[in-house]
């Protein structure tokens, strides 16, 4: 019997590098919805915190812990990434296999915010959005979840579909950035 | 005084000093047998027609501002009959014809260029649906002529036809279609207006409908009280609040819609074109600028000016489509508080009220409406009969369900078009 | 123009979807007749001032959204989410 | 004439660049209009109707004649103004609207017709005969109007887009801007100070006034170290701030790399801002205004605060022997600066009859300049006093008729500036824009001092507003001259006397439209074109207003305002648009199998976004046809497989999943059995077919929907609205999964055949009948299987995460080879699904209802939907309604074609006739002809009668029978296997 091989949504088109700003893909292992049912927040919140140690997300928020992160992902979802959601939380809340749905991506460098600037139109600058704030935003014509991963990283994801756009965007971004310098 | 070559020929000799006002500013009276409330192209077209056609002159326009300040001043001019419902295809194709003939009929140059329309179409499914147009415009006596992808880069190669995110499948490419002076149209029908007897007050907001056990009977304005038989709400993007003066409530959105012009430039773009995808169209005005608009900015809106997203949105499709244009300066942009109807087309009815007339509804594409809708909506007020060309505008369309014409197939419900 | 969502702070424009009058939560029974679904799906007060409108979120986090604003100014004077402002 | 020991130029750095072909040298920061001046080349441009000769008239972004085109094909850039192009080496300018050269423009022929040019002349005549206005006059009015020219080429420059954030938006660095940012910068606020020159610092670095006891420019220099330093502080020069919008955004442009031919690759020629701030600070400053005599437009005459930032700042003197000439004591500081600097002043003329008298310089109290003469550059003018008329020889005549505040971008939100009779001029309403305020000499304050002040004073008030701490600063010593003005707007006499330069407005232009009665500010200004020119009337509509006001004996605040629309100035619509050029128009959405679909050469086609397969060629075929006919026999015959993964798929979970989806589909689902599949049909609200597709039940409360792939983005937004707007008491959650299935149709007799090698779990009838779906194991991946069919052949639709989507095509591709079949694409799904009659957005193309498309018993009566009680309006289910039905043609003509319209056999084709029109054709290769589905006027109560189908677009004209859409195996046996 054959095997089905898996690929990588930003498979052959990353990482690139240009002036001081990295694009890569990023392995978050598998990634789950997480929709609270009616009346189950509170409930939902608690589980994860036992499961997981993070807590369901306040709104425009993330958390993360090693090889697991909790992403607010909308005014009634939040995105699990990194372990298997347990049968308990699919009692209180829709549970969704989303991990093959998203591109994922990590954008890293000095210049980073300035890149960002050129297509998102929220103010990432560290002085407004620290490290574990979260948005969801567009980024150019695209709607993006935008994650501040570190002191000078973003995690970016978009439809799985739209991965060569991503890079398309990102990439002409950063070019203009990288001759500013 | 009649304008012609030789009456500037004969007044460039003297000085220009024979010149004579375009139009009165008279007095408003006590009581006409018809008062129009909007001094816009529909209103200024309206009196017109009515002077002309039906020998009514005893009728005033009673405008808030100045004279056709409102829309018809500021639209991207285009002018055309390329419309593919019953109800809309013969109004247009009746508007062109006047069109066709209203420099000589007002003694007045508006510009009106035929120099072609072409709708572009980036598939087989909008291939078939402008064929399903052009069909249609034929058939009521139009012109319509489908261009594949190798006659549209004959015609117009400056699109790009290498690597569009929607690739060009060819257009529909209507030859009488064009443009005209938006400004000469309403003050030629000022001036036609007046000189025919009918008053054009300026600076008068009605301010108030006078309705007595169901019948009309007059308007309060800023200028006092006036007397009328019959009273026409001619408003477009204000209607709402002029009918409910009346005690009506429309079926009507007011929106904005902008639209910009560049720096002048040589001729470049000799068509109008538009990229539905897109939604944008451009042409370039005989001062050499280019004339452009988009969507709507969608929202409801009084202010007659947008904001950045739809300006984006408009120049993003303008580089997509033509990136010849990229160093295009744009001089000026502008925004026009639309009356949005739900399907997308017009309305000119009677109304629940005696002597009250509505003509409202003409959405983002007035101006090429403007003789024709002038021409119907004056008939309507003369015979109190639809004309033959304009069955279709009802008011109670909405409420039954019968005869909606949604040109877009976008829906019939609001904010849809 | 830049529109505060209750769940994400103030955003512009362009990430929002218009929908119209708020009047569209207050969705007649079925057999109310023909003149309140026909006030409800097309008589509009239009004003040109304060009015209340629903947006979404969709370049966001997909929250309808019921927006007071006023049409001359473009003012916008609250928001808050289209469940609550039900209720 | 350059004036040594003058300007902020770098004289160390010598520059040669070109004009009209000809080599010029100037110095590093000066401007094309400077180093031109320097070279004393004072003709630059032809003006917009007459094609006079014009030169520089101002020293910045407003300036109306200098116009040049700069760049050659798709760089080429028209209309730039040489007074802010800043020179480098290698850069090559051309004069504009002239031929065959600068100095000789035969079209200046049109300056000896102007008496019958006039206002609003071309609303009078070319009116006959009729087909002479496209033919013959329009072309020739097209052609000699127009500024400069676009190449016809695609632009290649690279033009950007940003977002900047900030708590306080400074505009304008001159003395009131770097005082506001200084002091916002102190007291720690989030500050952006944009200017659009190159250097920051306004008047200051044109005028020779100190502040703080230092020379101005030093000054500048020691607050910009200060804000350098500032982390808080972003300065942005060469920065127009454009446009003021709503919830204080603001538009600007950033001239990245004008000035350099150093352009890395990527790098942005422009870009394009939008500025998101709590407050703003307007300090733009003014604009002065020419006066209106005979002749004021020859090359040589320019406003007093040009001739002063020419000889300041660039260290130029526009002439060698000046005369001045308004009604300001500017007048005087121009003369005293251009004694010191050596430059010979002829005569100062004064309008003012108590004008201030000087020992250094004649000046002539109570008289005007009355005209001028010079063949293409000033020559000499001729003065009017009480005494008569005198003529002076002067090559260059600076004047001033006062100061304009910059008030434009407190009128970009409908503010209406007033009118300040003590200044005449106009100045901003407060609170125009909310949360700006107007300082400095934008807000009136003509004096230096005033402008340090106000800028302390806006800082403030800002300050205050975001609860920050204003730190103590006092203003700087300065210059502090109180501003007399005595109105002059324009001199009388004969002859044209200019107002708007470019479009060559006259004083007698304005005077006739008032006779005429464009009375109306906004009438006169659209009759004569007064304001419309590039410089929007930024030089000239406050003289036009008035002298419209004289004309017509009203005051200036009686006639009117004067108002500006964005941008400040013009922008590229490349800069507005970047990043749209090619694909980066709308984002691309590729299928996991669209590469191999590329690879096995299909040709894609643009849908939803997405892209999709239209055939697969094989060897031999060279017709797309061909490839069609086989692909479709290959289904009905053996197996196809189609990527389907398109369609949008919502995962819809809660307790209420059931009773939410009866409430948005017409037909019952909260009834369907877990494991089966239901076809649905939504409404909008006004009763017409919003989507349609299949809902499966995978589980109690969960349930996934299919929608079209055009629709997925409407149909989502349509149930979170339902949910969230209408029905929030019900417990239910949508998620969109389209994302995360790869979907494949695996369609015909040998379906099954090929799944069973592939799927761990049995599929019989009984275990999968028609309409069941539930998960399985995909070759060792979870997966699932629906068995539903778009083609009406035994079919199955087969889903693994997208990951193994390439994977899982590659082999299905593979085994349905080997079992006869293959891969087909959107044109033999297309006829697959004709042939059966099924509907696409062809036909519920949203002017369609239920009833229309024949599924009016699909609306459910046991219970209410969206867009039920609207669907029953009268109109949409009464007979005359056009409704679906499919044609085959019987006579001569096989043809059918989308588009076409239908008719009854012996009507004439005309519109008043019309009885429907065709959506969908195909050749079928199953049935030997063409089919077509058609809307027709109560069509299914017709089959088995004739219509004539015309399509005039294309010439044909078709007999076609009536028949039911479902064309072929209309008992739906193939389907169940």
């Amino acid at each position: 019997m054959v095997n089905l091989i898996a690929k990588s949504p930003c498979h052959g088109i990353l990482p690139i590098t240009i002036g001081s700003v990295t694009l890569s893909e990023e392995d978050v292992g598998v990634i789950h919805s997480v929709s609270p049912y009616k009346g189950q927040k509170k409930a939902l919140s608690v589980a994860m915190k036992s499961a997981y140690g993070m807590a369901y997300p306040a709104a425009n928020r993330s958390a993360g812990k090693a090889g697991a992160r909790i992403v607010w992902f909308g005014h009634a979802q939040a995105m699990l990434m990194g372990p298997e959601p347990n049968r308990e939380l699919s009692e209180l809340a829709a549970v969704v296999d989303q991990t093959d749905a998203w591109a994922v991506v990590r954008l890293e460098g000095p210049a980073v915010e300035d890149v960002l600037a050129r297509l998102v139109p929220v103010d990432l600058r560290s002085t407004s959005f620290k490290r574990g704030h979260t948005a969801r935003t567009l980024l150019f014509h695209m709607s993006a979840s935008v994650t501040r991963v570190g002191e000078k990283a973003f995690q970016i994801m978009v439809f799985r579909s739209m991965a060569h756009t991503l890079v398309h965007d990102l990439k002409r971004a950063m070019e203009g950035v990288a001759s500013r310098s | 005084m009649r304008f012609s070559g030789l009456r500037v020929l004969k007044e460039g000799l003297t000085g220009n000093k024979g010149w004579t006002p375009h139009w009165r500013d008279p007095q408003p009276k006590v009581e006409y047998d018809i008062v129009i409330i909007g001094g816009g192209g529909h209103g200024l077209s309206t009196a017109y027609y009515l002077a002309k056609e039906h020998g009514l002159t005893n009728v005033a326009v009673l405008e808030k501002g100045y004279i056709g300040g409102g829309n018809v001043g500021r639209n991207t001019t285009i002018v055309r009959a390329n419309y593919f419902l019953q109800g809309n295809s013969e109004f247009y194709s009746h508007s062109l014809k006047l069109w066709e003939g209203l420099e000589e009929d007002l003694n007045y140059n508006v510009m009106h260029s035929q120099r072609g329309i072409i709708n572009l179409f980036h598939s087989d499914g909008q291939r078939d649906a402008a064929a399903r147009r052009g069909n249609m415009m034929i058939s009521q006596g139009d012109d319509a002529i489908l261009l594949g992808r190798d006659e549209l880069k004959e015609m117009v190669p400056y699109l790009n036809f290498d690597d569009l995110r929607f690739p060009l499948y060819g257009g529909l490419y209507h030859p009488r279609g064009g443009t005209a002076r938006h400004d000469a149209v309403a003050w030629g029908f000022a001036r036609g207006a007046d000189q025919r007897g009918v008053d054009l007050v300026q600076n008068c907001e009605v301010t108030g409908i006078d309705v007595e056990n169901g019948v009309v009977r007059g308007v309060q304005t800023s200028r006092g009280p006036i007397r009328a038989k019959k009273v026409a709400m001619v408003a477009a993007g204000r209607s709402g609040q002029v009918a409910a003066m009346a005690g009506m409530r429309l079926p009507i959105e007011s929106h904005v819609l902008q639209a910009f012009v560049t720096e002048g430039l040589k001729p470049c773009i000799d068509h109008v074109v538009t990229f539905g995808m897109g939604h944008f169209y451009i042409s370039q005005s005989d001062k050499g600028g280019l004339v452009f608009g988009g969507d709507l900015d969608f929202y409801a809106s009084y202010a007659a000016r947008g904001n950045l997203p739809t300006v984006e949105t408009v120049m993003e499709a303008g580089m997509a489509l033509m990136p010849m244009i990229g160093k295009a300066k744009v001089l000026r942009s502008w925004g026009g508080i639309m009356d949005m109807s739900p399907d997308g087309s017009p309305i000119i009815d009677r109304t629940d009220i005696e002597g009250l007339y509505l003509n409202c509804g003409w959405n983002y594409g007035g101006f090429k409406a403007v003789p024709g809708s002038g021409n119907v909506f004056a008939h309507l007020l003369a015979t109190d009969r639809y004309h033959e060309n304009a069955t279709g505008f009802r008011l109670d369309r909405f409420r039954t369900g019968r005869g909606i014409i949604d040109e877009e197939g976008k829906g019939s419900q609001h904010n849809l078009h | 123009m830049r529109i505060s969502c209750p769940f994400c702070g103030e955003r512009d424009r362009r990430e929002f979807y218009y929908r119209g009058a708020a009047v569209d939560l207050e969705r007649p029974l079925p057999g109310a007749g023909a003149d309140v679904w026909d006030a409800f799906v097309y008589l509009r007060e239009n004003p040109a001032g304060e009015t209340r409108e629903l947006w979404y979120h969709e370049g966001g986090c997909g929250a309808w959204i019921v927006v007071t604003r006023n049409t001359v100014t473009h003012e916008i004077l609250r928001t808050e989410h289209a469940s609550e402002a039900r209720s | 004439m350059r004036i040594d020991g003058k300007g902020l130029i770098d004289r160390n750095s010598p520059i040669e660049f070109e004009f009209d072909g000809v080599s010029y040298s100037g110095y590093q920061g000066d401007t094309l209009a400077s180093a031109l001046l320097a070279n004393e080349q004072r003709l630059m441009g032809r003006s917009f109707k007459y094609h006079r000769p014009r030169g520089v008239l101002t020293a910045g972004s407003e300036e109306p004649n200098a116009l040049v085109t700069v760049g050659q094909g798709g760089t080429q850039e028209p209309n730039v103004r040489a007074t802010m192009q800043e020179i480098y080496s290698g850069l090559s300018a051309r004069s504009q609207n002239r031929w065959p050269s600068l100095n000789f423009d035969l079209l200046s022929v049109n300056n000896l017709a102007a008496p019958f040019l006039g206002a609003g002349f071309y609303y009078k005549t070319f009116m006959w005969p009729k087909s002479f206005w496209e033919k013959l006059y329009e072309p020739i009015i097209r052609r000699a109007a127009g500024l400069g020219a676009l190449s016809g080429q695609n632009n290649s420059d690279k033009y950007e887009s940003a977002y900047a954030f900030c708590d306080i938006l400074v505009i304008g660095a001159g003395p009131t801007g770097l005082m506001a940012a200084l002091i916002a910068g102190r007291a720690g606020a989030d500050v952006i100070l944009a200017d659009e020159n190159t250097l920051m610092g306004g008047r200051l670095l044109a005028e020779t006034d100190a502040v703080d006891g230092k020379a101005g420019h030093i000054w500048v220099d020691e607050v910009l170290d200060e804000l350098r330093a500032m982390d808080n502080v972003r300065l942005m020069t060469r920065t127009t701030v454009s446009g003021a919008y709503d919830q204080g955004t603001f538009s600007a442009l950033e001239r990245v790399l004008h000035h350099t031919n150093d352009r890395p690759d990527g790098a942005p020629l422009e870009t394009y801002w939008r500025i998101s701030a709590k407050r703003s600070i307007l300090a733009a400053g003014a604009l002065e205004r020419p006066i209106a005599f005979r002749d004021n437009d020859r090359p040589g005459i320019m406003t007093a605060g040009a001739v002063r930032a020419y000889l300041n700042h660039w260290g130029v003197s526009p002439g060698r022997n000046i005369t001045i000439f308004g009604n300001t004591n500017d007048i005087h500081r121009t003369a005293r600066d251009l004694l010191s600097a050596g430059v010979h002043v002829a005569a100062v003329i004064d309008s003012r009859h108590d004008a201030p008298l000087s020992d250094d310089y004649q000046v002539l109290r109570g008289a005007q300049v009355c005209g001028s003469a010079g063949r293409t550059g000033l020559e000499s003018i001729t003065v009017r006093r009480a005494s008569g008329e005198d003529r002076i020889h002067t090559d260059c005549l600076a004047m001033t008729g006062g100061w304009n505040p910059s008030v434009h971008l407190t009128c970009h939100m409908n503010g209406r500036p007033v009118w300040d009779r003590e200044l005449a001029a106009f100045v901003p309403s407060p609170d125009a824009v909310p949360g700006m305020i107007a300082a400095g000499a934008c807000n009136g304050a003509f004096s230096t001092a005033a402008c340090l002040r106000q800028g302390i004073e806006s800082a403030k008030a800002t300050l205050t507003a975001l609860s920050l701490k204003t730190p103590n600063v006092s203003a700087p010593d300065a210059e502090n001259a109180p501003y007399e003005i005595t109105q002059l707007w324009s001199v009388p006499g004969r002859g044209r006397a200019w107002l708007d330069f470019q479009n060559d407005v006259t004083v007698k232009d304005v005077k006739q439209a008032a006779t005429e009665n464009f009375r109306s500010v906004e009438h006169m200004k659209r009759y004569t074109t007064q304001g419309m020119a590039t410089d929007q009337g930024k030089n000239s509509n406050v003289a036009a207003l008035a002298i419209l006001a004289d004309a017509t004996g009203r005051g200036i605040p009686e006639t009117g305002t004067t108002t500006f629309r964005p941008p400040y100035s013009p922008i590229a619509i490349a800069a507005f648009g970047a990043g749209a050029e090619g694909s980066g128009f709308k984002p691309q959405r590729f299928t996991t199998s669209h590469h191999a679909s590329v690879a096995r050469n299909a040709p894609m086609i643009e849908a939803g976004l997405w892209y999709r397969p239209s055939y697969f060629p094989k060897q031999g075929e060279t017709t797309w046809r061909q490839s069609c006919d086989r692909e479709v026999n290959m289904v009905r015959q053996a197996v196809g497989v189609c990527d389907v993964s398109t369609l949008g798929k919502i995962d819809i979970q809660g307790p209420d999943a059931g009773a939410f989806l009866d409430f948005v589909y017409t037909n019952v689902f909260s009834t369907l059995k877990v494991g089966r599949v239901r076809y649905g049909l939504m409404l909008r609200e006004d009763g017409y077919v919003m989507d349609d597709g299949t809902t499966a039940r995978l589980g109690e409360n969960h349930y996934v929907m299919t929608t079209t792939t055009a629709g997925a983005g409407d149909v989502m937004k349509h149930l979170e609205f339902v949910h969230q707007g209408l029905r929030p008491d019900l417990d239910v959650s949508f998620t969109s999964v389209t994302e995360q299935w790869a979907q494949f149709a695996v369609a015909g007799p040998k379906s099954r055949d090929l799944l069973d090698e592939l799927i761990e779990e049995t599929i019989d009838d009984e275990s999968w009948p028609f309409m069941a779906c539930g998960s399985v194991q995909v070759l060792g991946i979870p997966g699932r299987l629906f068995r539903i069919s778009f083609s009406g052949e035994h079919a199955y639709e087969v889903a693994v995460p997208a990951s193994y989507g390439a994977s899982l095509f590659d082999v299905l591709s593979e085994r349905a080879e080997a079992l006869g079949g293959g891969l087909y694409g959107m044109e033999a799904l297309n006829v697959l699904r004709i042939e059966k009659g099924f509907i696409t957005h062809a036909e519920i193309h949203g002017r369609t209802t239920a009833y229309d498309v024949g599924m009016g018993r699909m609306v459910s009566q046991k219970k209410d939907c969206i867009g039920k009680t609207m669907s029953e309006r009268p109109g949409l289910e009464e007979a005359g309604r056009e409704r679906l039905v499919g044609l085959k043609p019987i006579g001569e003509s096989k043809q059918l074609l989308a588009g076409a319209h239908l008719y009854n056999e012996e009507a004439e084709p005309v519109r008043t006739s019309d009885q429907g029109y065709v959506t969908s054709v195909c050749y079928s290769p199953t049935l030997e002809t063409m089919l077509g589905l058609a809307f027709l006027a109560d069509g299914p109560e017709r089959y088995g009668e004739i219509v004539k189908m015309v399509d005039h677009l294309r010439g044909v004209t078709t007999l076609c029978e009536i028949t039911n859409p479902v064309f072929f195996d209309p008992d739906g046996g193939r389907v169940r296997g």
